[in-house]
């Protein structure tokens, strides 16, 4: 059982984690949380509409919906050399749950800080986090239920799992 | 010498290698550890004549590595030596100016902005940095802030 | 106006000082003896020394080595004497600001050694050369 | 002419040649200019340069010897000011002394000794290169010079007053000739311009005599070297080319026409050759020069011995 | 900065190392000749590389082209294409004919440069004048299609940001004409004058084994004999399908190194012209969503020889490691073969022949190690155009007249 990032969505204050810092090293200034948040939201809180507002309105065509009919159908996914982080996307989205501070112009990249973890096997961010929603520790996915894979070692826990029900993926293996 | 004749030459080198990449067919990566790093490059430009390119120094997380980059004028290929420095307090290595005159500068400037010492090169003295430059403090490392 | 300042205006003797460029303004600044820009007919003239010169064209973004001769430049021109910050390295460090081996922009490092030295800019990267030829005779009427 | 037309003309004298001198070395600038396709400074262009200079702050380096290098400029423009009164004095007064040729030619070398003063009292380094070359230069020059005022005297039977020299015009004759010629380079030589400017060329590229001047003092040197321009061609009309006629208004106009043939002389030297080295000069002048003149006395003495002119 | 046995270092500093300070030579002299040579080149270094970490990738185009000003077209090709080298992407067709069409105009104009420094140096003030002069119209085409003399920034990961428009087309190519007329008449006067034959042959000969050792590119190695040109080695842009020939003489000395440059012009020019018939039309830009974790060598043919870029990228928009290789960097130390042992009259066009940036040129300081006195720069340049002056006597050629070219 490989340990996993578990982000808890609820108690994580919206605007972005002001206090955390990270360790990766090969950028200045560089915030891996909010990588890992953008996806997060783009994975379980957007609603992914149908004539999605915010990919018309951004000016470089940097958002697009993932095609496919499977789970992830209507993911979006910001490319990150077109995005220059104006926040058109953000006024545009009739649910709010792009937020400007989560797509800065100069992207940041998480490694899960392989190989850098502090005295008790903590990542940087885990230590410095404020409000205490980024934990780092082994879990198994069957026993707690509001949790979510959304990508390879990142788990998402949303509270009040029966109004998410639309969007939960049933508890399979996060895609890759 | 083209293409083939370049592979199976390099092959001849495979057991100082830790890996052979052939990233496309005019790019090839050469991984080995940084002590028999002298051995392939002096293989590269004395036996297969490759012209010397340059050297990057790179801070990366684990470990420093120092690309020897080569190029085979006939058919424009790419072979880059990648070295990996596992010391990382005192990264050092084997210098190649004595086989390579063109690498002195090179190594010099690493030496400048990496701090990796080169052994036994000719006149390792300060390069690119200004002479009231503090000592000891390596800019290209990743903890220097801009 | 006295006639000292007027006659500095009709005959300015340049010297042009490099501190870590990347030759495009040097280039330019060369351009302007040229035939197409020959600036001799407003009297000015490029002088190999910074005794006999009026005007400082300072190109480059002042480097660490470079910044302490450039202070030391200054100190021996005659005064009163006008630097031009060529180009925008010059002027505030260009797309170089704040690189670690970049000693500040130029107007700070002159003014170290002379607070009120009367500092002229002259933006572009490279500007051109009427853009130069522009920006000195904008500088000497104000003076 | 009434007294008061008199002094006014003694006063307005010295200003006269520098404001000429200024403008022949304008005339310089603006062909050189022209030969390169450039457009060249306006006709003010070393009044106003003079006049910066002027206004400017003088800078004196710390291991110079302060008072020598203030005072050399001052001597070099002095000695040419003397030279150049003298010789209006001798034009227009008709009043020529014997002997005047010497005390001109003495008053010439001032301007180069106190080039060489100047830059070695200047105490740097750099500047010493610049002296040495001067004084090579100039010694180099000098005995051509020399010889070629014996030729023009001997053509003048001997005598050395300027006015008896000036009426035996000795250029129409072959040794006269090339005393000329000789003498012009020399003039070039010491005027300082390509193809012998060793000295001064640093000037403009830099290093050299006068890099430590600046200010006033630089103005003086500039000055010096403009009125230069005036002094040594008037000279050498005189001597060569049959001086200046004051009478009528042509005269007057024959003799500025000889100033303005030497000028333009000078200006396509200077523009058609590139620098010469050094040791070359010497070479040059001691033997090409030297020699020429040996052969010109010569035939000098022959011609004033059978009285035949053309010699 | 001076030493000098009689005289103390003045606080004043007559000679003022700063005149254009780039890299700065001590060449250390025994009577007339080089002995040894030592460069000091931290002045006109502004950390680029660690710069480049901060820019996003389609920002450090812009950066790269400041790094020298004369081949500010290369490298952010050579960029560019370590980038796509990376991504995998390539460019749309007339994207590679808009990179050719601009990197052989600056060529073009680098060359011109060159010659009018190279004839500077020599005393040739005259073809100093023209060969700029000639130099101007190429920039005033490359400002009609890029908007700038110089600093393009035409170039992105993925193709081009500008296009050619078709309309200046004829014009383009009614403007070279003219010029190759003009560099036809300087290259014929500064080829055929027997004082340049004189001057420049057997001057800081560079022979083919040094050109190796030292690893040399572009003209320098081309002109002793070494025959390397990144465009026919490994054709990138369009170079593959335009036809041209590398010039590349044997000798090695400075002369075939003029010679080289020179021919090198007119195979731009005719390069610039196919180029601008074959003009495919569409797009000029793939669009680039993601760079992809990896690492990528690109490498352009500058002017003065192969620029060499190395990009390593982590998945995000900013470059992790980015090595950027001037051809200068391997050039200039081979005056360590070629300069010593040359009469340091020869110094300054030895120097120049590798065509260092413009500046490089100026710092230069020799160290009599007998009698200390420093010649500068100055003293050097005219030592230069003296010797040209003994030899133009020599050989009796009338001074270049402005007529008979």
């Amino acid at each position: 059982m490989t340990a996993k990032l578990i982000i808890d969505l609820a108690k994580c204050k919206s605007q972005g984690q002001s206090g955390v810092r990270c360790s990766y090293r090969n950028h200045p200034e560089n915030k891996g949380i909010d990588s890992l948040l953008e996806m997060a939201r783009f994975a379980l809180i957007c609603h992914r509409c149908e004539a999605a507002p915010c990919i018309n309105a951004c000016p470089r065509q940097a958002l697009e919906k993932a095609p496919g009919d499977g789970s992830d159908a209507g993911v979006l996914k910001r490319a990150n050399m077109l995005c220059t982080g104006c926040g058109t996307c953000a006024i545009a989205c009739p649910f709010g749950t792009i937020y400007t501070d989560l797509i800065p112009f100069p992207s940041s990249v998480c490694d899960l800080s392989k190989g850098r973890l502090d005295q008790d096997g903590k990542p940087l961010c885990v230590a410095t986090c404020s409000d205490g929603s980024i934990e780092y520790r082994q879990v198994d996915m069957e026993k707690e239920d509001d949790l979510v894979e959304i990508f390879e070692g990142i788990v998402v826990r949303v509270v009040g799992g029966s109004r998410w029900e639309p969007f939960l993926r049933k508890k399979e293996k996060a895609n890759k | 010498m083209n293409q083939e004749e370049l592979d199976n030459r390099l092959a001849e080198i495979s057991d100082k290698l830790i890996d052979t990449q052939r990233i496309s067919d005019r790019r090839v990566f050469l991984l080995c550890e940084s002590e028999n790093s002298f051995a392939v490059n002096k293989f590269l430009f004395q036996d297969l004549a490759l012209r010397f390119i340059i050297a990057t120094g790179i801070d990366s997380d684990s470990c420093f590595e120092v690309l020897y980059h080569y190029s085979n004028d006939e058919t424009g290929c790419i072979v880059t030596v990648k070295a990996f420095i596992r010391d990382r307090e005192n990264p050092s290595m084997e210098s190649i100016t004595p086989i390579l005159p063109a690498a002195e500068w090179i190594e010099r400037e690493m030496r400048d902005i990496l701090g990796i010492d080169f052994i036994n090169h000719p006149n390792l003295r300060r390069l690119i940095l200004s002479d009231d430059w503090p000592e000891g403090v390596y800019p290209l490392r990743k903890e220097v802030k801009k | 106006m006295s006639w000292k300042m007027k006659a500095l205006k009709k005959s300015v003797w340049v010297f042009h000082v490099n501190t870590g460029a990347c030759n495009n303004c040097d280039i330019e600044i060369v351009n302007l003896l040229t035939p197409k820009f020959d600036v001799e007919r407003f009297g000015i003239k490029l002088v190999g020394s910074p005794r006999h010169a009026d005007a400082l064209l300072v190109t480059g973004v002042g480097t660490k080595q470079a910044a302490k001769r450039l202070q030391e430049v200054y100190r021996q021109t005659a005064k009163p004497c006008v630097v031009f910050c060529m180009g925008a390295c010059a002027g505030g460090g260009g797309i170089f600001e704040g690189a670690y081996h970049v000693a500040g922009p130029v107007d700070k490092i002159v003014k170290e050694v002379d607070p009120n030295a009367i500092i002229a800019y002259v933006p572009g990267c490279p500007p051109k050369p009427e853009a130069m030829i522009s920006g000195v005779v904008k500088a000497l009427a104000a003076i | 002419m009434s007294v008061l037309a008199n002094v006014l003309f003694w006063i307005a004298v010295v200003p006269g040649t520098i404001i000429l001198g200024l403008i022949a070395s304008w005339i310089v600038r603006k062909v050189s200019a022209l030969v390169q396709w450039r457009v060249g400074p306006p006709v003010l262009q070393p009044v106003y340069d003079v006049a910066k200079l002027m206004g400017k702050e003088i800078l004196v380096p710390e291991c110079a010897h302060r008072a020598v290098f203030m005072f050399a400029p001052l001597a070099g423009l002095a000695g040419v000011l003397l030279l150049s009164i003298m010789l209006w004095r001798i034009t227009v007064a008709q009043s020529a002394f014997m002997g005047d040729i010497v005390v001109a030619i003495y008053l010439m070398v001032l301007p180069s000794l106190a080039l060489i003063l100047g830059s070695s009292a200047s105490g740097s380094p750099h500047a010493t290169m610049g002296t040495s070359r001067e004084m090579k230069l100039v010694m180099s020059y000098e005995l051509p010079l020399v010889l070629a005022f014996i030729v023009v005297v001997i053509k003048a039977g001997g005598s050395l007053s300027l006015a008896d020299i000036a009426q035996s015009t000795p250029v129409w004759s072959i040794s006269g000739m090339v005393a000329f010629l000789v003498a012009l380079l020399c003039v070039q030589a010491k005027l300082g311009y390509v193809p012998f400017d060793m000295a001064e060329a640093e000037t403009e590229l830099g290093g050299g005599v006068i890099m430590e001047y600046s200010g006033a003092l630089l103005a003086a040197w500039k000055v010096m070297h403009t009125t230069m321009l005036v002094a040594l061609p008037l000279f050498m009309v005189m001597v060569f080319l049959g001086g200046f006629g004051v009478g009528s208004a042509g005269a007057v106009a024959a003799g500025a026409g000889k100033y303005v043939l030497v000028v333009v002389l000078v200006i396509l030297i200077k523009n058609t050759n590139p620098r010469v080295r050094i040791d070359q000069a010497m070479k040059f002048f001691w033997v090409y020069c030297s020699i020429a003149l040996i052969l010109a006395i010569a035939l000098a003495t022959i011609g004033g011995y059978y009285g035949i002119g053309w010699l | 900065m001076k030493k000098s046995v009689r005289k103390p270092i003045l606080a004043v500093g007559p000679f003022h190392p700063l005149q254009e300070e780039m890299e700065f030579f001590q060449l250390t002299v025994d009577g007339e000749i080089v002995t040894d040579i030592d460069v000091r080149i931290s002045y006109n270094h502004r950390g680029i590389e660690k710069l480049s970490e901060t820019l996003q990738f389609d920002q450090v185009p812009f950066l790269v082209s400041r790094v020298c000003g004369i081949c500010s077209a290369s490298h952010p090709l050579a960029y560019v294409q370590a980038v796509e080298d990376i991504v995998g992407v390539t460019p749309p067709d007339r994207a590679l004919y808009v990179r050719v069409i601009i990197n052989e105009l600056e060529r073009i104009h680098s060359h011109l440069l060159w010659v009018g420094l190279a004839g500077h140096f020599i005393g040739y003030d005259t073809v100093f004048m023209w060969a700029w002069k000639y130099r101007e119209p190429v920039l005033d085409l490359l400002e009609k299609i890029t908007g700038n003399r110089n600093n393009y920034g035409n170039v992105k990961v993925g193709g081009c940001r500008e296009d050619v428009p078709d309309e200046i087309i004829p014009k383009i190519l009614q403007e070279l004409d003219n010029v190759e007329q003009k560099t036809e008449m300087l290259a014929k006067a500064v080829l055929d004058d027997p004082v340049l034959h004189a001057r420049l042959k057997g001057v800081g000969t560079l022979s083919n084994k040094d050109a190796m050792d030292y690893a040399v590119v572009g003209p320098t190695a081309r002109g002793s004999g070494v025959d390397i040109d990144v465009r026919r080695d490994d054709p990138y842009a369009a170079y593959a399908d335009l036809d041209w020939k590398v010039i590349t003489q044997t000798e090695g000395d400075v002369f075939a190194k003029a010679v080289v440059r020179l021919l090198e012009t007119f195979e731009s020019i005719k390069m610039v012209r196919q180029a601008l018939k074959k003009l495919p039309k569409g797009p000029v830009a793939a669009e680039v969503k993601e760079i992809p974790p990896g690492e990528g060598c690109g490498h352009a043919e500058a002017p003065r020889g192969e620029t060499f870029h190395y990009v390593r990228s982590d998945g995000g928009n900013r470059p992790v490691r980015h090595k950027i290789r001037a051809p200068s960097y391997v050039n200039v130390p081979s005056f360590r073969a070629s300069c010593i042992g040359q009469h340091i009259a020869d110094v300054t066009i030895t120097l120049a022949a590798v065509d260092p940036c413009y500046s490089c040129t100026e710092r230069m300081a020799v160290m009599d190690s007998r009698s200390n006195v420093i010649l500068d720069y100055e003293s050097l340049l005219r030592l230069s155009r003296e010797k040209t002056a003994k030899i133009k006597k020599e050989i009796g050629s009338p001074e270049l007249k402005l007529e008979d070219l």
